[in-house]
């Protein structure tokens, strides 16, 4: 579908063949794909390599890999965990060009053409971009609750690597990889809820019970509206970390950690109210509800694992209150 | 065996060990986290062989109890009961659960739900023909009471039960019903009157599950499972001693089965979900967040909700929450439940939905495909509410254009049923 | 001072800061926690003297605003406004805010609430009669809505107003009306036709509050402020001219003004208390409870809900929520002030609600008692979610034995005023 | 009232002049001080001193003093904060008979004849009575938002002090003193809820808007059920506690703090909902309603200060798992 859409060059400026839009156009990209529940690698082609690649744009063969990107012509996805788990470790580049290491639950990382892999080299972060199809790439699928979404665990054991990038600008890359996700994720929960919620809203409309559209009982019209706050509480924090993007870091990084929390827990939230708003109906196999249900957990958890934004969230809006230059002490 | 006049509940428990001590082994108190079986919920949900399997285990199991005197402990002796007190019966129960007793399930509509509803409407008759096959394992039953557009709307049922010159023939559709893929029996309702009258006009039949235009069909649920039935009624005929109750008369038998639907969803926190609690302290322990502060709470948290539901369950055994208790329950458990998959969340992250295959860590995303349903199951959190407004506390029921006696709920069991509800 | 016909923002800007650096301080950016008054909520809740000076400083504040074309910023020329946007108004004051101006809240319903009113639905002189005084600081507005017995459900108002040879002459009671002790008019609604018309039969008035037969008497909120008025009129004559739109026509201006109230709430988070999550953070520094991770989660979602108000306000600035902006705002506030006043608790323990003169600590309290009229204020959380369902939603309006034209919200501002919503 | 009642002798054994009832009974009462908000020092002397006394009964001055108390001729109340805050410190006992140090936020601590402190002999834990009007004994009133009880710092300097047990006597006689406060003030807030949430039906019974009762909304209808619910929630904590009393440590502990938060946290939520459920009138001074609001704060902070009891809570249930055994780790 996007292939043919084009939209994976939604970002990608005209002079690298793509259509040189803006973020919040991407993310509108991407709030629809969450409706649609698109499962195609969209996420980790479209939010995060094109971001990071874009970064590196000055080198000639990354141009050229836009370029073959935003023609739908490379899939290339990053192999990379730390974006939402902050103590996966990286694999480790040896002799300039061998990648060793494992890198779990790797979105979409099945069936691409190459990985972009944030590694380490001794202590130097770098990038590396690995082919796949050679054998000291194993990729294995996982199991997963998100029946729309492929999962796997990427093992490199002495691959092939060409390293993009080394340093500073490395980490400008990773940081571009995982504020891509959370950017893309993010709206992609807005849309899920979005949708589920305006399912719901149609359902409650027709269904009936005791004579009247359940959406005429007082209890279901509270419940709706209070999905609907929700909802535009998630809309708006967003739209805090799109505007924080450019901000210092201690705002930026709070504002990326609300929408985390927010957008991912109210994806989850809308999708559990709508399957029980839609009552028996709702928990059967052939409804598509529950593919937003499972969608919407994944999304939650990628982007709050383990709940360790509250903490990011509380340390960087300490910096931004200036805490640590010292404060009166109330016995 | 001599059953004297007067049992104590000692000697009940005693007799209930010495049964069970040949023949079962003990459960072990102390479950290690990391080894056996991690499910969730309940197994047997999948169709085929070992589900059937397990059925006749049941029933095998079931008729060495009611030999035995202890399948029945509060009933009355001329339908098969041991004619001793609730009292007893909870205390075999309590000595039942301490053993690796094969899963009964499959009698948990008929002992609490349908059989209390032929105990006290049906005619002695009926009581003769069902009640001591239904305790000794030879009846399963079900129920057939919500329909596709019928769901917390019960009283809005469409099935119709036509008169004919030998009784009467049954035409429509069931949804949510547990067991019928293996129920000796229905309970159903039907549409004996005009639809005007709403629950005036209803009917509740006894329907043989094998009869001809019966025909069932599994409804498979967002966990993969197919646990409940759809159940189509093509001319299915059926004889006026199938009736329970009086000819118009069915709303108040549905009335005893919802009520004691509800009572079987506040008698135990144990049976919906396998000690979430305290796999979440072992989860906690195991991936060392436990010494994290904040998990700490999350974990208090956790204890405190279940500790809370057990002693409303044990205030409620002594009557102390009335009528409400079932719905108080209820309410208490749907919420607890949305609260451990939170936790869980927390303490797995991406675990919850990947399946890594580390022990006890992805089979939790059993419960977060099954909570939605428990919701909904055995009338939905905001019929519940209306129960507690209108009956507990007072308050005037809702303006509505036709007012049934009850905002009804449906045909469920807790862990085994559940209803179209909207 | 010579008006360009363009003025742009920084122009703006750069005058409202040369008005003011040669007559107030500014703001420190850095206000240090544990100095200077340690108050949450607004002052000047006590009746006296003190309040009458605060209210005569804020008059003369406002004369000289006004006289520099900065008062009204977006208002018309011909009735004392500046004729700039809506952009203009807001940047000034944004600078306004940025330096120690009086406290001019006893202009607040005026400006937003009732002045907005008279501009949309009154006469060309109504209008010259009250908008310059309005924005002038001479005259001060309130709203006389409310009554005992019509808070939510404001179209089953009963006050008469009765024709009379000369005009109208008035009688009732009205509730919760903020600066009713020292305003000059009030903007009333008062039932003109028959009561079971409701809203049909509702016609509003500007009143002068120094008329005879209107007796102004305080009310005591449970904070222990007299914020609010009871105000009986008794026999009050009023002109034909003082009535603002048509005779029966007065529901359409109650609309106006409460949609304006919806907004005003919706227009700052600032306002409602003093910065409360940097007090939260600095509290827990101060304590040394920002070391507990337990403490860090919960300042965070403070933090959270304070920075999704901020971004909503901005959104709704820029239309994105549209009419559902003042409901949505004001949901999430209310909500905000709870978990507030739960974090403060955690931080704080008994300190919260026993005054041991210590810094910033027992002064939390103020939100503790405060808060609950919030929920009730310019529409009660019920109000709003009704509001959403029926009107952004489409959802059906609630069966009611009698409709009104909107499931109405009284007459209040935010911090100011409030209503007897039940 | 309760002298005259004579109700400070709910428990105490009929030989020593009281009533002789159970722990049940004598919690009764508290829930009904809690719907009448009482405001004398009935939970300090009834709940906590009483059954402290009576744990060092076998002593003829302590029985003479039980038996003053039970015949309302006596009031003593507990000069201790560490029931409420786990950290306080306790005043020092020099001499055999010389006390010294500050109590703050002594419930009730003004107008009594004694109080009993719990107090260090060096090391060694004490029980202390000491009689009120000593010029070494300074009691400084509190402004609290409390509006129907009352409390003090009391301070010691060289107080005299009569030394009623030492050593592991005294220990159990803090612990009564602890377990005394929790179960009363746990008992006041479910009376405080329960007549919240009763003055809260009648009045949506009878109060009309848009032509019905408001008790017929569903939202409202919904929202009082909810009430309902923690109201019991909170009743059976209360329940589950006295059930545990007499267990081992661990399981005590655990259900003494699920009461502590329960029924302390219930009280203010309820009475906050209650407020809110009054509309306009709720706000106003005049109804009582705001009394039952100040006194369900002030429990609820007393009940779990800084919400120290969640961890209380999680280690004692970490005993009862038996956890600290090992266990698997997972990967």
């Amino acid at each position: 579908m996007a292939e043919r859409l084009g939209l994976q060059a939604v970002r990608v400026p005209e002079e690298l063949g793509g259509t040189g839009l803006g973020l919040e156009e991407q993310l509108l990209v991407h709030e629809e794909m969450g409706r649609a529940l698109y499962g195609g690698p969209f996420v980790p082609v479209v939010g995060q390599v094109v971001p990071a690649l874009l970064g590196l744009a000055d080198d000639e063969p990354v141009r050229a890999m836009v370029r073959q990107i935003s023609a739908g012509k490379l899939i290339v996805v990053p192999a990379f965990a730390r974006w939402y788990d902050r103590n996966a470790s990286l694999p480790v580049l040896r002799d300039g060009d061998n990648l060793s290491g494992v890198v779990p639950t790797v979105l979409e990382g099945l069936d691409v053409d190459a990985w972009l892999v944030p590694a380490l080299d001794g202590d130097e972060p770098v990038i590396a971009l690995v082919l796949a199809g050679d054998q000291h790439s194993m990729v294995t699928p996982l199991p997963s609750a998100d029946l729309t979404r492929r999962f796997a665990d990427v093992e490199f054991s002495g691959a092939s690597a060409t390293v993009l990038a080394r340093g500073a600008r490395a980490l400008e890359a990773m940081e571009a990889l995982e504020t891509g996700a959370v950017l893309a994720l993010s709206a992609e929960s807005v849309g899920i809820a979005a949708e589920a919620l305006a399912m719901t809203i149609d359902y409650v409309k027709v269904r009936e019970q005791f004579g009247q559209v359940i959406g005429s009982f007082q209890s279901i019209k509270h419940q709706v509206s209070e999905l609907f706050v929700l909802l535009e509480s998630a809309r708006s924090a967003l739209a805090g970390a799109v505007d924080a993007v450019d901000q210092a870091t201690a705002m930026r990084t709070a504002s990326l950690a609300v929408a985390r929390r927010r957008c991912g827990s109210t994806g989850f939230r809308i999708a559990n109210e709508a399957i029980h708003l839609h009552g028996g109906i709702g928990f059967t196999w052939e409804h598509r509800i529950h593919l937003y249900y499972r969608r919407a957990k994944t999304n939650e958890v990628l982007l709050d694992e383990r709940g360790t934004q509250a903490r990011v969230l509380a340390a960087s809006v300490s910096e931004l209150y200036a805490h640590g230059n010292g404060i009166g002490r109330v016995p | 065996m001599a059953i004297r006049a007067t049992t104590t509940l000692d000697e009940i428990a005693a007799e209930a060990h010495a049964f069970l001590e040949p023949r079962v082994a003990r459960l072990s108190s102390d479950e290690r986290f990391g080894e056996g079986p991690d499910d969730l919920v309940g197994t047997g949900l999948q169709r085929g062989q070992s589900e059937l399997d397990e059925v006749e285990a049941a029933r095998v199991w079931q008729r060495q109890l009611f030999d035995a005197g202890l399948a029945w402990v509060d009933g009355p002796k001329e339908y098969g009961g041991r004619g001793l007190s609730g009292a007893h019966r909870s205390v075999v129960q309590r000595v039942l659960s301490e053993y690796e007793v094969p899963n009964t399930a499959c009698f948990m509509v008929g002992h609490d739900i349908v059989g209390p509803t032929i105990l006290e409407h049906g005619t002695p008759a009926q009581k003769a023909a069902y009640l001591p096959g239904i305790w000794r394992g030879d009846i399963i039953c079900c129920q057939l009471f919500s329909e596709p557009d019928a769901g917390s709307d019960l009283a809005s049922l469409r099935t119709r039960a036509e008169p004919t010159d030998q009784g009467w023939v049954l035409n429509g559709q069931k949804v949510w019903s547990s067991f019928a893929h293996f129920a000796q029996i229905g309970e159903l309702l039907a549409r004996s009157g005009d639809p005007a009258d709403r629950h005036r006009g209803i009917t509740a039949f006894l329907v043989d599950m094998d009869a001809p235009g019966v025909d069932v069909r599994p409804l498979r649920q967002i966990t993969g499972s197919e646990h409940f039935n759809e159940v189509f009624l093509d001319d299915v005929a059926i004889a006026d001693d199938r009736i329970l109750g009086e000819v118009n008369g069915g709303w108040q038998i549905a009335l005893t089965t919802l009520s004691s639907e509800r009572s079987l969803m506040g008698d135990e926190h144990s049976g919906l979900v396998r000690d979430p609690v305290r796999r979440l302290f072992d989860l906690a322990e195991a991936t060392g967040a436990a010494a994290d502060p904040a998990v700490q709470e999350v974990l208090a948290e956790a204890w405190e909700r279940e500790h809370i539901v057990r002693q409303t369950a044990r205030r409620a055994m002594s009557g102390d929450l009335g009528d409400a208790s079932g719905s108080v329950i209820k309410l208490l458990m749907t919420d607890d439940l949305e609260f451990y998959i939170a936790a869980a969340t927390r303490l797995l992250g991406t675990r919850m939905v990947v399946d890594t295959g580390s022990w006890g860590t992805y089979s939790w995303n059993q419960l977060v495909l099954g909570a939605p349903a428990h919701r909904i199951a055995g009338g939905s959190d905001e019929i519940q509410k209306n129960i507690i407004a209108e009956r507990i506390l007072g308050l005037p029921r809702d303006p509505r254009p036709s007012i049934p006696d009850q905002p009804s709920a449906p045909n469920t069991t807790r862990r085994t049923t559940s209803d179209a509800h909207r």
